[in-house]
């Protein structure tokens, strides 16, 4: 089993999950973020005084998988996460030893 | 940038500065207290109701941003407040004139630019203010139907085209000795506190911006099916119709323009029945509907009925007021769906509730009015309506105002958004929309404390 | 849908529609003005005082929501709006006549249902702007106390019973000419404002509601230990106090019913100065207990200081004044906790806020009013109390009344509730209830674009 | 805890008791309103603008909540609410025999302490109901200058020192019947509505307060260059600000302190349009620098056209009033880059709105005041400034007392925050600070269910 | 050592956090998050439209323990989070390599 | 490849984005969690009545690293968050398989 770590634009998580639902993975943790990386922050500005802002909103989807399916859905996210502007995000993969479907005590590749 | 302030400040001097030399009538108030010693009272009274209608600003703020998401909150404050600011300094320079000035024709004032000469007197002072707030109230209603993708310089050089021209013209037929008062039908096109003049004006304004900006990204998905934008805020939007609800206690009372007219006390309490009829019906229909007990639709029901009443709220008794509010609810509802499964995206449902009802409201006088009050008098000649034997003399005259009404501020509103979108673009780009207006077009979130979604 | 629109309508006009064939008295208001030509004042003394009292809608509507959670805020905003929307309709079909028709053996009124006929007439209707105004005070009290579990439509309902009954009769008694007004003690029992009417009746109400519901879910711990659940907004909770405050005084001086009353001066600065003693003891005394500066009480005790001045404002002086608000103060704080320790979950302090102080505003009449005021008239009889001479007999009178309020208002209340829940259940599922009746309840989440916590 | 009570009140009760001995006046009215008949008109009149004016309490307090963090609201709620606790209290015990009692060689007044006595009058009450208003928005100000660092308790004790001492005894001076309204210059020194009496003051004790305390963390960074701290809510701000200038409409007019000055009508529209110039030049000024729409600036500027318009709002005409308004815009936006770049941390800008526009709005009377009216009369002495033939003279007499009172309160402000800071210290711990004041001063989070960032 | 990471329902918190208190391990972190998986998103409503929510507010509580500890403590949290409907939520484990506290500059088992 | 997670207060986040941009580490995620551990929770009070508050806002920073790098990192934010008292935090360091740049695609080391 592989956690597949996806942080990308906020913008993009509507898409995402749609696809992954296709891939059969509806199972997913989305956190909101603050990403800070290549990707200039903003200039925002209160009663007349600019200030900059280095850390942008970004959206973290964490997704549990098959090792067998981690390639495609790596390379799905890479596609749909795509801009090819800076900013457009990183994908991690992390070894898992084990999963438990709370509901039911199942374990291993049959509780993702 | 100091060299521009006082530049700035030196053509002001002048411009404005020519009032001064002109005469003046009665800037103390001293011959107008000996001419009439009861004026104080009405001079209290028109005061403090102007006052309640300035508030209302706070309550279309409230409600708007309400209404919409937090990511575009502080465009919304800003738009809300900068439409009052410019009214005040346009009003005063051209509306007011052109609106109350000596009648040309029947088609529009001449007279009292800048407030100056002779109108340095304080019942024309008094009249000023009056119309001013009126016409803040005409301008700020377009801003919840352009929300949260309209320009705020477009919006802004909007606010001065409504307030120098839009308003005033209509508003002088209607009220300032125009033609549509002198219609040979019943009393002549009436229209007691403004449901055409405030209301339907802002409303069809605002469609004729909707309609030129488009719908707001994700409003229809891909097969044009409306979906649901919930604003960011019930609580706000509900502190916003109150404001709005406690407001037109000024709105519609104080257009009597005068305390010894009694009949006050009837226009109030009509003004808040159909409030609570439209609230009723709009909550009770959604909840045939949907089963659940909408709230958002409550209170656009209870502005609804608000709406409706501002026209007849003087010549109608009880009962008449709360079946036009309960219309009105029914109308709000109606024309929420029926906008949106026509593509039109509306934010808080302005044209709704201001455009149909304002349309109903005048209507509904040459169905309700029931000949027991005048024009703004006791006495003849009395407005009396279908229903109460007027025959349809009364309801010409106000099927014609609500036609002239729509047309003009529909048109006009197309033609200066229309223009103003060939010159320079009158929408934020798809990005600056995504991201809401706050930050692109003011720098400022609104909530920059709390943790918020931007979708 | 349409066809429920039409019928919904239909039966409206008809039901209302009678009303309009009778004969009307002075619906211009020419013959009362030429009656009395000072009148004037008057009804812009009464209907701005009105538009206050209204205005404490949104107040009540703030101070609820500020103690209470992000995810009850959108019910919380649907009931306080929906009580004064019934009690607008309801009232005026009904509760009206009840209060303020003709007296039938002291018990109740019997005439002006649908302010039909004679009460066609700008004095009625001033009258019933004023009377509409207080009753939806009352009802909108009770929506505190029953917050975060009870049903919209058990809410829905229970306005109808509260302006329709329960706050009409007991009105009649007090404000109609009925029998408690007449008691033979002092000048019979007084209620200058509606310490009792108003406060009393609503706070009791809302003790028998949140006994019917019982506690939330986690206010008290598995040892019965009562548990804080903080209030969502600290800001909303102050801004409605401040609103509350600017609201009463409309409540308290425009209760003289007129202007001609110099009194209102006077009126007022008691008013401000029992809300200030309140506050001000009420955060000394939690500074004492905790050594913090507790905002949420003080909102309270400024409250409970205008609840208990409300009925003794007119015949009492400044000092007396602060007094009686400092006694507030405690009071509240005594009580917030007292029911608390019982069990008794009232998530803003309502029934010690209004419940409680309205009792004691009664009371305090007997025992400071200072003998130089009469009943809303500067001429005998004067309400004399305790401190200044009067002896015993004007306590006499008001305890009498305090008691029967608290009994009725909790004995209606009561079986009101009990009714509804044999019916059909009061109260949300815990599963709602968990995660707050926003969504299950209106479908309407109150901050979608925030991220909030739903314990 | 109840023993604590008690003897609290008891104090209370012999303190005060004392008031009730001494013979009253006209408590009743009835006198009064024999030898006046029209004056019910003008106690409706001021009463309701009074109430007006407190409702600016509601908008200070959530302009300054709006203006700062989240993590701070708590506790600017607690402020704004005890200093108008406070001020009720202390200035009806002390402030107002100060301010307007029997003059001692026009320095302070010596007569109505406790409001007892002959005071028990219901002209006295008025005027106290008036005078109190004023004395709380003096002290309220301040609030915002101090924000996010100072203790509550230092805040109580400070809220006392100003509304029984430097509030009324310069109030004395320019109202009171003492020395600077005597002024051998002009008119003597005039300050129609309070520029100088109610906002220099609390500006520059505001000053005082800022200075003493010093920056909030992180307001500089290490070479001292300014760093913005966005507030927490912009539809707050923007809303305290609607609610600002809704009460100045009572603040302004209502000075007048009749109704039988027709005068207000010119007094209601001079207020309003230097509300709009100020707004309109602030938002220009910040957009020429930066090219976005600055809000907090609009906003700021809005504030400052009406403080600066309060001093002459009756002595001038419109065009006047957009001028005096435009400046104001201008002054607020180079004050505050003015104060920031010296190391002064002025959280919502008080300093710059009140303190130097309260001294532009005494200066402009001298320039602008067109001779058409007196003082609060329609007779002679008129005010005439430079523009219009008045010569220097006028414009002296407002230069001295507006140096008098920069002086006064900058001088009393800082003695009485730096004794307080001796005894015990007035701000909070740095870690305190940080984690906001809320939950250490106060156990109360403002927002308990919001995710929110303490930044 | 192993990184226990839990995602539960809202309301199971409180339950949880006195548990592991229990159980030894006060220290934990707890992030808001928003799941998707099998259970249905919720549907709700604006101004009479209704719309569909696809996230579901979720609650991950994330501690790193004692390879010997790891068994119980999953069974101790499926216990607890259970009420057998769909979205009860997840437990996955992973390896960590080493823990430090700050406070101390500790490594390794002793930091945990 | 290792992933260093920091669990820190929450004001010391300005300091170490500085100090990691400076060891050429611009790439961070950040969150704001709610901690519990041996540090005391608040107590509270609303409307006269007290209440505890068991967990304490902290912000959770996550940085991929390359394995040559980590040790200083994990040093480097040692000495910056710091303070000695209860609630200075933890830092977590687990293993990594693999970075996708989404921007470009790039994977491994490149990519971080
Ligand atoms: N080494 C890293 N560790 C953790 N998160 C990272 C790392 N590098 C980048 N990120 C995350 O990816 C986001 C996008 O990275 P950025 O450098 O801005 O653009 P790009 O990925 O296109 O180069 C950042 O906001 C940050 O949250
Ligand atoms: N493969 C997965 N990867 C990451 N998170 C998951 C995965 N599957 C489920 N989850 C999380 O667990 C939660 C509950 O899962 P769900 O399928 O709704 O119910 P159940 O676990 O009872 O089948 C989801 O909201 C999601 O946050
Ligand atoms: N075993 C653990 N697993 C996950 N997070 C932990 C663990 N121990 C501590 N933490 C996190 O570290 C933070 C600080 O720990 P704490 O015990 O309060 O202070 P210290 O680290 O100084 O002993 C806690 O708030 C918690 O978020």
């Amino acid at each position: 089993m592989k956690k597949i770590e996806a942080v990308v634009r906020v913008e993009k998580l509507e898409e995402l999950t749609e696809a992954l639902d296709k891939f059969g993975y509806p199972g997913m943790m989305v956190t909101h973020i603050e990403g800070h990386g290549r990707q200039k922050g903003l200039t925002e500005q209160f009663r007349g005084r600019e200030y900059k802002v280095n850390f942008l909103p970004k959206i973290k989807i964490e997704i549990v998988v098959k090792d067998a399916d981690a390639d495609k859905l790596v390379k799905a996210i890479t596609g749909i996460a795509r801009t090819g502007e800076i900013g457009d995000g990183k994908i991690f993969i992390y070894p898992v030893e084990d999963t438990v479907r709370i509901r039911t005590g199942e374990k291993g590749d049959g509780a993702i | 940038m100091f060299r521009k302030i006082t530049a700035f400040l030196a053509i002001f001097a002048v411009t404005i500065g020519m009032a001064c030399l002109a005469f003046a009538q009665d800037p103390s108030g001293a011959e107008t207290l000996a001419k009439n010693p009861n004026s104080p009272v009405d001079y209290v009274w028109i005061l403090v109701c102007g006052f309640l209608v300035f508030f209302m600003q706070a309550g279309f703020a409230m409600v708007e941003a309400g209404f919409c998401r937090a990511k575009n909150a502080t465009n919304l404050m800003a738009k809300n407040t900068i439409d009052f600011v410019m009214a005040s300094l346009i009003f005063m320079a051209f509306g007011f004139a052109l609106m109350m000035g000596n009648d040309y024709r029947g088609l529009i004032g001449t007279s009292g630019w800048f407030l100056h000469g002779e109108n340095y007197d304080v019942g024309r002072y008094l009249m000023f203010f009056w119309q001013l707030v009126f016409a803040g109230t005409a301008a700020t209603i377009v801003s919840g139907a352009v929300a949260e993708r309209l320009k705020f310089k477009a919006y802004f050089l909007y606010s001065i085209l409504v307030t120098a021209v839009i308003y005033p013209i209509y508003g002088h037929w209607v009220w300032g000795g125009g033609w549509l008062s002198k219609l040979p039908f019943g009393a002549g096109h009436v229209d007691f506190a403004g449901s055409g003049v405030v209301h339907t004006i802002g409303g069809f304004v605002g469609l004729a911006g909707a309609l030129v900006l488009g719908p707001r990204f994700g409003k229809f998905d891909k097969d044009r099916k409306p979906r649901a934008i919930p604003g960011h805020s019930i609580t706000l939007a509900a502190l916003g119709t109150f404001i709005l609800w406690f407001g037109w206690f000024g709105f519609n009372p104080g257009s009597t323009f005068s305390a010894h007219q009694l009949r006050i006390a009837v226009v109030a309490v009509n003004t808040n029945l159909a409030a609570a009829a439209g609230a009723a019906v709009a909550i009770l229909l959604v909840y045939l509907k949907t089963k659940k007990w909408d709230v958002g639709m409550m209170l656009n029901g209870c502005l609804a009925g608000l709406v409706a009443v501002t026209a007849p709220c003087a010549w109608i008794e009880a009962w008449a007021a709360v079946a036009i509010g309960a219309v009105a609810g029914a109308i709000v509802v109606v024309g929420v769906y029926f906008w949106e499964n026509r593509g039109v995206d509306d934010p808080v449902g302005a044209v709704s509730v201001h455009g149909l009802n304002g349309v109903w409201g005048l209507i509904s006088v040459g169905i309700f009015a029931d000949g027991t009050y005048g024009l703004g008098s006791t006495s003849e000649p009395f407005v009396k309506g279908l229903l109460y034997g007027g025959g349809y003399s009364q309801l010409i005259a106000q099927l014609i105002g609500a036609a002239v009404c729509v047309s003009w501020a529909f048109a006009l509103g197309f033609i200066g958004f229309k223009l103003m979108d060939k010159f320079f673009g009158i929408r934020v780009s798809p990005q600056e929309e995504l991201k809401g207006l706050d930050i692109p077009e003011h720098g400022t979130p609104a909530y920059p404390n709390f943790y918020t979604y931007s979708n």
